[in-house]
């Protein structure tokens, strides 16, 4: 019994402190010391973020349950830094007189879900994946279903936790096939047991299909954009930026360490799924002409170019993903953020309104126009080189056609993207959105965000502190 | 910092500069200054290359510089200029000074517009002094996406239309060009992305067959490259007049010049395998354009197809593979970028005082606006080739040296390439027939009035380059000429 | 003789100037800076052709001087551009020529165009004109040749285009530019040829007659015909088009749309044969390497000779009668060329062509000039408007008649002189050949005196107005020329010009000599009867050959020929459906791809239906059947 | 013998009802059949040896959940309300897809799993042993996520509350 | 098959035949959850789905890796997360009912396309 080892997962560990730390506020504190509660809340988190980023040698803790490597730091910070700004986004719309009985909630299932991606990011055992994955989820259907008086909101809600058990039985059950034929659910010892057998196949399939359903991958993307156009939008850029986030890591990390000696067959998986993913997602989002869901398509198919760092199974694909993610991150954020302040300020969401946004609200359009052109893979904007690197890593592979066509997507990707910048910046309208003044938090969000977009790409240093531990797993 | 750096720096501070204008006199102002810097900083690179090669340095690219930037992937930002590059440097200088002058009075929103501008110029400059592929391929995009922006805002007609097709087939392009670049980087087994260092390496023949034309193609999509022209006519079309000073004159380059620095100098083998191709498709362009060019009646489709014809010339010419016709290719290149700018700012200027574009509603211009009238003259003799004038210089390099070529096959392609000159001479003369000849057709055409002086700053710079190559041309041509040989030697191995 | 770099610059600084200056200064002052320059370059070009013929003979041959030459532009190792300046006999005597032409050309037009708006720029493009003609002339290579043939092409666009508010005007100097364009590629694709097999531009290597030069094109062929022929026809061409050989000479008669002085400049004295001079210039290489070129040369020159003529004898705008003339002539030229040989008595058609050429400069541009006065005088190009004017403008009628006589070759006028050696180098290639030239001579002399009749006789007072006598400007030159016409056949001139240098001593082979002298008298006699007065015998002959004569009148529909093609073929069935097809084939592909993407989307919107069972249906099937797929394929 | 026979009347039990269950007209007969699956499932357990399976399996899920759907069914339903049937080609769609589930699972499985076993009689498992396993941090012992589930839970627990609360 | 009848008379049951038992239930909770009308029904059949995994792992450890636990206890936590999962989703289900005042799931319908 050898409890003090549990001491060493000081990320999990300094989260459930600022998670129990809040609560009791929450709880106990009067009236008046809860007008502190979000910036608390959020200097708290920010205080366990800079506590946190600093890599450490990898250990193991509870016989191979819960593994550490040096990339996890950087990951959990990636997603740490994701959700800070989120919560800066989210703070206008918590302080709404509807919300505001309920941001103590906010905060504590927003924290317990990334808690359950820690978990689940860390995991050496299918048991340990599977509480991960499902503390990430399941509350996640609360957080999607927040605005609960609200009709979209609540339905979002339902149709996220439907979808998500369903998918987690499926995916349970291949967990349950993979122990019938190897006996083990622990991560290393899988690893050699495993010879891609049809049982196993069969129980690799249904087992990933929980986490590409996360990561809403076609044809396990439906969900996607009905939740995200329900959602409260600070819920929605959680779900797009860090449950994907955490997801795609665990899948590359499962995949390559578990699933190793059947990567033929899991390629030609991800192979099919990357290109209808791709495909089939910017094809939706053509016409869409509500901005959440445009951006919950565009967001699948930016699952499908993350996936082709997965595919790679390499360091550098290791790298290049973390590194995409990263990037992904900020510009989501961005745009998310953009959309909320003016959801949130005058209630319009789809592109049309957004007609003529550049003569009231310059600075947002700016903003917005980076990040989509981050998004669109264009330089010099960080979006470029996440796209490069991790086409770089499939080429690597030899995965040449694949990258053709997820290439010849980009133009398509580049059209709606363009479609709202011409929104913004060419269209003229006779309502334009009223010019907002944004709070604080959300100039505060922005601003990191488009610092990021404009210099994470050309200073070389962060993807080369990735990919030190580019094969950290 | 690297001399050459400083001409991405420039435009740089200028976007700094421009950002914190206040109104427009400042603007002008400060894009004025910036864009006279940079003509004056080619200016001494020409010099300072031509006394460096005169002095013996036989490198292959001169005022080199390597900073090693994305290490894992072997990504350098490496800066360096031949013959080639100083060249278009030159061009490049002239048109962003031109298009400077030509955009004085650019309504609305000129700040962003010349931010936008600058933008651009930072791609195109960038691109040109790059010998990493990397970054000359970023580079190459960043010169792409602001395209949409200023002919979406600043443009004329269907303008939205026309800057979504433009923006989407060049990033089709560039897509394609994406995929060759990462394929040439791994399958050549270089260490770095530097060009140089890839043109040492082989790549094995049958990637080369996939790579030669993706690169080929990708690049050609800029080069408008028969099918994939379309973009340029409604594009050109549309665009406001530096624009398409800038995109025609410059950015129709990068085309030529990557074909030439990536396709044809890095995979030398498919290249003469599947040259054939290309140079029938390059054949057609030349015709197809010139044809296309004499039944128009908008001055701007006019002058794209032109492009087309022109642009088509320059790829055919380098698909030749010789000294000579690459020297012509790229004389061509920069013939073409000073006539076709002037052109686009001359009917930009037209335009702005007459308010149509078609030939048919214009007529006997030529006595209420002498200047602009004479000038279109200029250019037009420049596009049919002159003596005396750029284009004759470039078209006669490029024919005399694909005659070289001495297969039936080749003769004949050259040999339909020339019979484009007679048709440009039709079409060229059809417009100057039509608008600057005859009887003024619109009565309130009398009361227009000549260029202003930013106008005649433009035009008489454009000119003056126009005529300086056309009569002087053996110094740039040896220039060009001497920078040819490492590439020429590598496509003979 | 550095000084000969002169002839070339100063026209050159005079158009630069002139240009610039454009209306800045008093019309006058451009004139005279332009008369004074082009003084001065016929001062030297007389200096020049005086020191030629007088020193560069060595052991009785002329040889070639290149007194100044720099480099250009460079292609390849052996293909280089030079600038220079070659003066051997020929390019001496276009030098004097041209200057001389040229020179009065600017006399005439101070008083010719005193009124005319865009004074200074007309000026500046006769200097433009002068500078490429002469460069031309002087060229050392083939290419440098070239590049002034094309400005010469361009500065007779521009002076056609002079009055170009007139769309008759802009129409002649487009077609005529296109038409000689059309013809130039020709010529581009020959030099190309021959320079690529030979190695060379350079004229004094190409004519040295060293069959080293020539050996990779001798063996050569494309398309089954020997290399050295393509080159040479195809060169000829180029050569065609300027001179205005069948069926390239259609661009001629509009091009007398430009001002007359320019016309007599241009279309009769100087551009017109250069396709000769190219011919002359090139012939060592023709006789030697292309002999059945040489002799295509001379068949066509005949054909378009008489073709020429024919229609000059219906045409009534004078100018156009002159301009057909000057088609026909210049074939007399060209069939000179083509019968000659190399050397002494076998280069009597050489010779002959060269000396024609010369003769018929001064007399072509003594007419134009005096139809130039006639049509100052009278505003009208038309004979109909005219008649009866030797009252007038006796001046002008006596210099006219010198010139018409001269053409007619009428001894001793110079015209004579020169024709006849041709006809009698003609005789010696091929008697029928020798006959249909000594008809078509008659010819000439025919409409010479239907024009000369039907503008000085004839009835009087079809006037508006009184005309009256030209200024003193414009006569002097119309004085000088008829003085050079008169004598200028007295001229030894074998003895300067000959294709190997050699002096070859002129006599008259009398038999020809008198043939086509009574042949010239007997037309100008049928010329007096039908036109002298009144007469109904023209009417009736027209309505008795109607067919020919409406042909004739139609210029033998030659042009319709061309409109045809250019607007029907070219312009209808080519152009327009290449546009057609860009806008709507390959512009539709792309569009295509946007739409299909776009109509897919709203195709397979239903797929998301909103309805959870579905999305957990499809999450299921997809997961069998990826799984199927792995485990069974 | 008495176990294979306990073992077909669970399994035709559990079979049946779990049909019946999902495809009763009536909610709360659905919920009744349900339970019925539970119980047999819980006495699969029981006859597998795992006791204290059984034990968690009849208290939590026929204890705990089924209160919970029950006073779902009676907070949402009126009493005695039938379902309207569904249309028939959902339910078609629903029978092919499961039926080519279960036929493809059942193949591969049954083609695949290994069939060598041998089913040692073994006495009840000990109690302590369990808690030992389940308190314990070292391998096949499940402390840590014991303590990760008890968040899991508590975030459920907010959240439900959360949700199901009345406007106040 | 043969496999089957030996052990049956053996006296051992057949794991297969538990399988068997755990594969119906599944896919009868698969059906229930595509084909039934009522959000309650389709959590009832996600009951079943969930329930039959359990049965699986418990089977698989007791016939064929009897040495350790880890089936047994991964049924344990399966059964722990269906009681979160059952009781945040009533809580949602019950949302939605005081939302549209029925829990019929074709009334989620909003949000589509």
């Amino acid at each position: 019994m050898n409890y003090i080892s549990f001491l060493q997962l000081h990320d999990e560990l300094s989260l459930l402190a600022v998670l129990v730390i809040l609560l009791i506020y929450d709880i106990f504190a009067g009236e008046k010391a809860l007008r502190y509660f979000q910036p608390v809340a959020i200097i708290l988190f920010a205080v366990h973020t800079l506590l946190n980023c600093v890599p450490r040698d990898p250990f193991e803790v509870a016989g191979g349950m819960y593994q550490y490597v040096p990339m996890l730091t950087y990951v959990k910070t990636i997603l740490n830094i994701g959700t800070i700004i989120i919560f800066l986004q989210a703070h206008h719309w918590l302080n709404s007189e509807e919300s505001v009985i309920r941001r103590g909630e906010f905060y504590f299932l927003t924290l317990s879900t990334l808690l359950g991606m820690y978990f689940m990011m860390s995991a050496g055992h299918f048991l340990m994946f599977f509480i991960g994955i499902e503390t990430a989820s399941i509350p996640m259907a609360t957080l999607v279903a927040f605005n609960k008086y609200n009709h979209k909101s609540a339905e979002a809600g339902a149709k996220y936790i439907l979808t998500s058990v369903f998918a987690s039985g499926i995916s349970l059950f291949g967990i349950s096939m993979i122990y019938g034929a190897t006996g083990t659910l622990y991560f290393d010892d899988l690893a050699t047991q495993l010879t891609a057998g049809p049982l196993q196949l069969m129980a690799l399939v249904f087992f990933a299909v929980g986490l590409f359903f996360k990561i809403s991958l076609v044809p396990f993307h439906l969900w996607t954009p009905d939740v995200y156009e329900g959602a409260p939008t600070s819920i929605t850029s959680y779900l797009s930026v860090i449950s994907k986030g955490s997801a795609v890591f665990v899948l590359f990390t499962i995949f390559v360490k578990v699933f190793g000696n059947m990567i033929d067959q899991w390629q030609t998986i991800l192979y099919g799924i990357i290109v209808i993913s791709i495909t089939l997602a910017n094809v939706f989002a053509i016409r869409q002409q509500n901005l959440k869901r445009f951006l919950a398509f565009s967001s699948i198919s930016q699952a499908g170019y993350i996936l082709l760092g997965v595919i790679s199974g390499t360091a550098m694909g290791m790298s290049s993903l973390v590194y995409y993610i990263l990037v992904y991150m900020f510009s989501n954020l961005a745009i998310f953020g953009v959309v909320s302040v003016i959801e949130n300020r005058s209630g319009k969401i789809t592109i049309r309104d957004y007609d003529g946004l550049y003569q009231t609200n310059p600075k947002l359009s700016v903003v917005m126009m980076l990040a989509l052109f981050s998004l669109a893979g264009i330089p010099p904007f960080a979006g470029f080189f996440s796209k490069f690197f991790i086409f770089s890593a499939a080429i690597q592979q030899g995965f040449y056609v694949l990258v053709f066509i997820a290439l010849l997507n980009t133009v398509i990707s580049l059209y709606y993207y363009l479609l709202l910048v011409k929104a913004m910046f060419i269209n003229k309208s006779d309502s334009p959105i009223i010019t907002i003044k944004s709070d604080m938090p959300v100039k505060i969000s922005l601003v990191i965000c488009t610092l990021a977009i404009v210099v994470v790409g050309l200073i070389s240093t962060i993807y080369e502190q990735i990919s030190v531990f580019g094969f950290g797993i | 910092m690297n001399f050459l750096s400083i001409f991405v720096l420039v435009p740089l501070l200028m976007m700094i500069a421009l950002f914190f204008a206040k109104n427009r006199g400042q603007i002008n102002f400060i894009a004025a200054t910036g864009a006279t810097i940079l003509l004056i900083l080619s200016g001494i690179l020409t010099y300072l290359y031509l006394t460096e090669r005169a002095a013996g340095n036989m490198a292959e690219m001169l005022f080199t510089a390597d900073t090693v930037w994305y290490a894992p992937f072997n990504i350098h930002y490496s800066v360096g200029v031949d013959g080639v590059s100083v060249a278009m440097l030159a061009l490049t200088s002239i048109i962003v000074f031109t298009g400077v002058f030509a955009s004085w009075r650019i309504d609305p929103l000129p700040k962003e517009f010349f931010l936008w501008y600058c933008l651009l110029s930072i791609g195109v400059y960038g691109f040109f002094i790059s010998i990493d592929l990397f970054t000359m391929f970023m580079y190459y995009e960043i010169a792409l996406i602001p395209m949409y922006l200023l002919i979406g805002i600043w443009g004329t007609g269907k303008k939205e239309y026309a800057a979504m097709k433009l923006t989407l087939m060049l990033m089709g392009g560039s897509a394609l060009l994406l995929g060759g670049i990462l394929g040439i980087y791994y399958f050549s087994g270089a260490e770095s992305m530097n060009i140089l260092d890839i043109a040492q390496k082989t790549i094995p023949l049958s990637a080369q067959y996939y790579l030669f034309p993706l690169t080929f193609m990708g690049f050609g999509v800029l080069g408008a490259l028969f099918p994939f022209h379309t973009w340029s006519p409604d594009g050109h079309a549309s665009a406001p007049t530096a624009v398409s000073m800038l995109h025609a004159g410059v950015l129709m380059k990068l085309g030529g010049y990557g074909a030439f620095r990536v396709a044809m100098y890095l995979m030398p083998e498919a290249a003469h395998e599947m040259a054939w191709i290309f140079l029938i498709l390059t054949g057609i362009s030349v015709i197809y354009g010139a044809f296309s060019a004499v039944v128009q009646t908008d001055l701007k489709y006019i002058n794209a197809y032109s492009s087309v014809s022109h642009c088509g010339l320059v790829l055919f010419a380098i698909l030749m593979m010789n000294e000579t016709a690459m020297t012509g290719a790229v004389l061509q290149m920069l013939s073409h970028g000073l006539m076709t700018a002037l052109f686009f700012a001359l009917i930009g200027m037209i335009y702005g005082r007459t308010h149509t574009r078609l030939i048919t509603q214009m007529g006997g211009l030529m006595k209420v606006l002498p200047f602009l009238g004479v000038s279109y003259v200029i250019a037009g003799l420049a596009s049919l080739g002159l003596p005396g004038l750029s284009g004759f210089v470039a078209e006669m390099t490029i024919f005399v040296g694909s005659f070289q070529e001495t297969d039936m096959f080749h003769r004949v392609l050259t040999i339909v390439a020339a019979s484009s000159i007679v048709i440009t001479a039709v079409y060229i003369l059809r417009v100057v027939g039509k608008i600057l000849y005859g009887k003024i057709q619109d009565p309130h055409h009398e009361e227009l009035t000549d260029a202003t002086w930013w106008e005649r700053i433009s035009v008489v710079t454009l000119i003056i380059a126009i005529v300086a190559l056309g009569s002087l041309p053996l110094w740039i041509s040896n220039m060009i000429h001497d920078s040819l040989i490492p590439v020429v030697n590598n496509l003979m191995r | 003789m550095q000084y000969t770099s002169l002839i070339l610059i100063l026209p050159l600084l005079s158009f630069i100037i002139l240009g610039l200056v454009d209306s800045k200064w008093e019309p006058k002052v451009a004139g005279t800076i332009g008369t004074a320059v082009l003084g001065i370059v016929t001062l030297l070009s007389y200096y020049t052709a005086w020191m030629y013929f007088s020193s560069a003979d060595i052991s009785g041959v002329y040889q070639r001087i290149i007194p100044f030459q720099l480099e250009w532009l460079r292609f390849t190792e052996h293909l280089h551009i030079e600038l220079g300046i070659l003066l051997d006999p020929i390019s001496v005597l276009m030098l004097v020529v041209i200057s001389t032409v040229s020179m009065m050309v600017h006399i005439y037009s101070l008083g010719y165009m005193k009124s005319e708006k865009g004074f200074e720029r007309y000026y500046a493009f006769l200097s433009l004109f002068t500078f490429s003609m002469l460069g031309l002339v002087v060229a050392t290579n083939i290419f440098q040749m070239y590049i002034f043939w094309e400005l010469v092409g361009v500065s007779s666009y521009l002076l056609i285009g002079f009055y170009y508010t007139k769309p008759e005007a802009v129409a002649a100097s487009k077609k005529a530019f296109i038409v000689t364009r059309f013809a130039d590629l020709f010529f581009l694709i020959g030099i190309l040829f021959l320079s690529f097999y030979t190695k060379t531009f350079d004229f004094g290597i190409l004519t040295s007659g060293d069959a080293t030069v020539f050996a990779s094109a001798a063996g050569a062929s494309f398309m089954g015909i020997s290399l050295m022929n393509w080159a040479m026809a195809l060169i000829f061409i180029g050569g065609a088009g300027k001179s205005a050989m069948f069926p390239l000479h259609i661009w001629l008669p509009d091009a007398m749309e430009g001002p007359t002085p320019v016309s007599a400049l241009i279309h009769a004295a100087t551009m017109v044969v250069a396709g000769v001079y190219l011919v002359a210039r090139l012939f060592p290489v023709y006789d030697l390497y292309a002999p059945d070129v040489l002799h295509g040369i001379a068949y066509v020159g005949a054909f378009t000779s008489l073709f020429a003529a024919v229609i000059a004898c219906v045409q009534t705008d004078i100018k156009r009668v002159l301009a057909f003339s000057t088609i026909s002539q210049i074939g007399f030229m060209m069939v000179g060329l083509g019968v000659s040989g190399m050397g002494g008595h076998h280069g009597l058609g050489y010779m002959a062509s060269m000396f024609h050429l010369f003769t018929h400069a001064m007399f072509k541009a003594l007419l134009f000039l005096g139809a130039g006065s006639i049509i100052h005088a009278v505003h009208s190009n038309e004979m109909n408007n005219m008649g009866g004017l030797r009252k007038y403008m006796p001046v002008t009628h006596i210099t006219f008649l010198i010139a018409c006589l001269s053409i007619a070759g009428i001894p001793p006028f110079s015209g004579f002189f020169s024709k006849d050696e041709i006809l009698s180098a003609t005789f010696e290639f091929s008697p029928y050949l020798g006959a249909t030239m000594s008809l078509i001579a008659g010819l000439t002399a025919f409409y010479m005196f239907r024009l000369y009749y039907g503008i000085f006789w004839g009835k009087e007072n079809k006037q508006h107005h009184t005309p009256h006598e030209s200024p003193f400007s414009m006569l002097l030159p119309l004085v000088f020329l008829a003085v050079v016409t008169l004598f200028v056949g007295f001229i030894p001139f074998g003895e300067f010009v000959t294709n190997d240098g050699a002096p070859y001593e002129i006599h008259l082979n009398r038999t020809v000599a008198v043939i086509s002298v009574v042949i010239a008298v007997v037309s100008i006699l049928l010329a007096t009867v039908m036109y002298r007065k009144e007469s109904t015998i023209p009417a009736k002959l027209g309505t008795t050959f109607a067919g020919l004569h409406k042909a004739a009148s139609h210029r033998f529909y030659i042009d319709e020929v061309y409109m045809f093609i250019t607007k029907k073929i070219i312009f209808k069935n080519i152009s327009t459906p290449i546009a057609w097809f860009d806008r709507h084939v390959i512009d539709a592909t792309m569009n295509g791809f946007a739409e299909v993407t776009q109509w897919t989307s709203v195709r397979i919107k239903g797929f998301q239906s909103g309805r959870v069972q579905q999305y957990a249906y499809v999450i299921l099937l997809g997961a069998i059947m990826i799984a199927a797929l792995v485990i069974f394929v | 013998m008495a176990q294979q026979i306990i073992f077909y009347i669970l399994a035709v039990i559990i079979s049946v009802f779990s049909i019946m269950a999902v495809t009763s007209k009536r909610l709360i007969r659905s919920a009744t059949y349900l339970l019925f699956v539970l119980l047999g499932t819980a006495g699969l357990y029981l006859l597998l040896g795992y006791h204290y399976l059984f034990a968690v399996q009849v208290a939590v899920y026929a204890g705990g959940i089924m209160v919970l759907y029950i006073f779902a069914i009676l907070l949402t339903q009126k009493p005695g309300e039938r379902i309207t049937p569904e249309p028939l080609r959902q339910r078609a769609l629903a029978i092919v897809l499961s039926s080519v589930g279960i036929v493809f699972c059942g193949y591969i499985i049954f083609n695949n799993i290994t069939k060598v076993y041998t089913l040692v009689a073994q006495d009840e498992l000990n109690t302590k042993h369990i808690g030992m396993t389940l308190m314990g941090t070292e391998k096949f012992q499940y402390l840590l996520p014991f303590e990760v589930i008890s968040i899991l839970l508590l975030a459920c627990i907010v959240g439900a509350i959360m949700i199901a609360r009345k406007r106040s | 098959m043969g496999d089957l009848f030996t052990n049956f008379f053996s006296g051992i049951i057949p794991m297969e035949a538990y399988i068997a038992v755990s594969l119906v239930m599944f896919f009868s909770g698969i059906y229930g959850f595509i084909s039934r009308k009522s959000l309650l029904m389709i959590l009832i059949s996600i009951e079943l789905i969930l329930n039959s995994i359990d049965i699986n792992f418990a089977v698989f450890n007791r016939y064929l890796y009897p040495e350790q636990m880890e089936g047994f206890f991964f049924a344990l936590f399966t059964i722990a997360i269906s009681a979160c999962e059952t009781a945040v989703a009533i809580a949602i289900v019950i949302n939605i009912y005081r939302n549209l005042n029925n829990v019929e799931v074709d009334s989620l319908n909003q949000l589509k396309e």
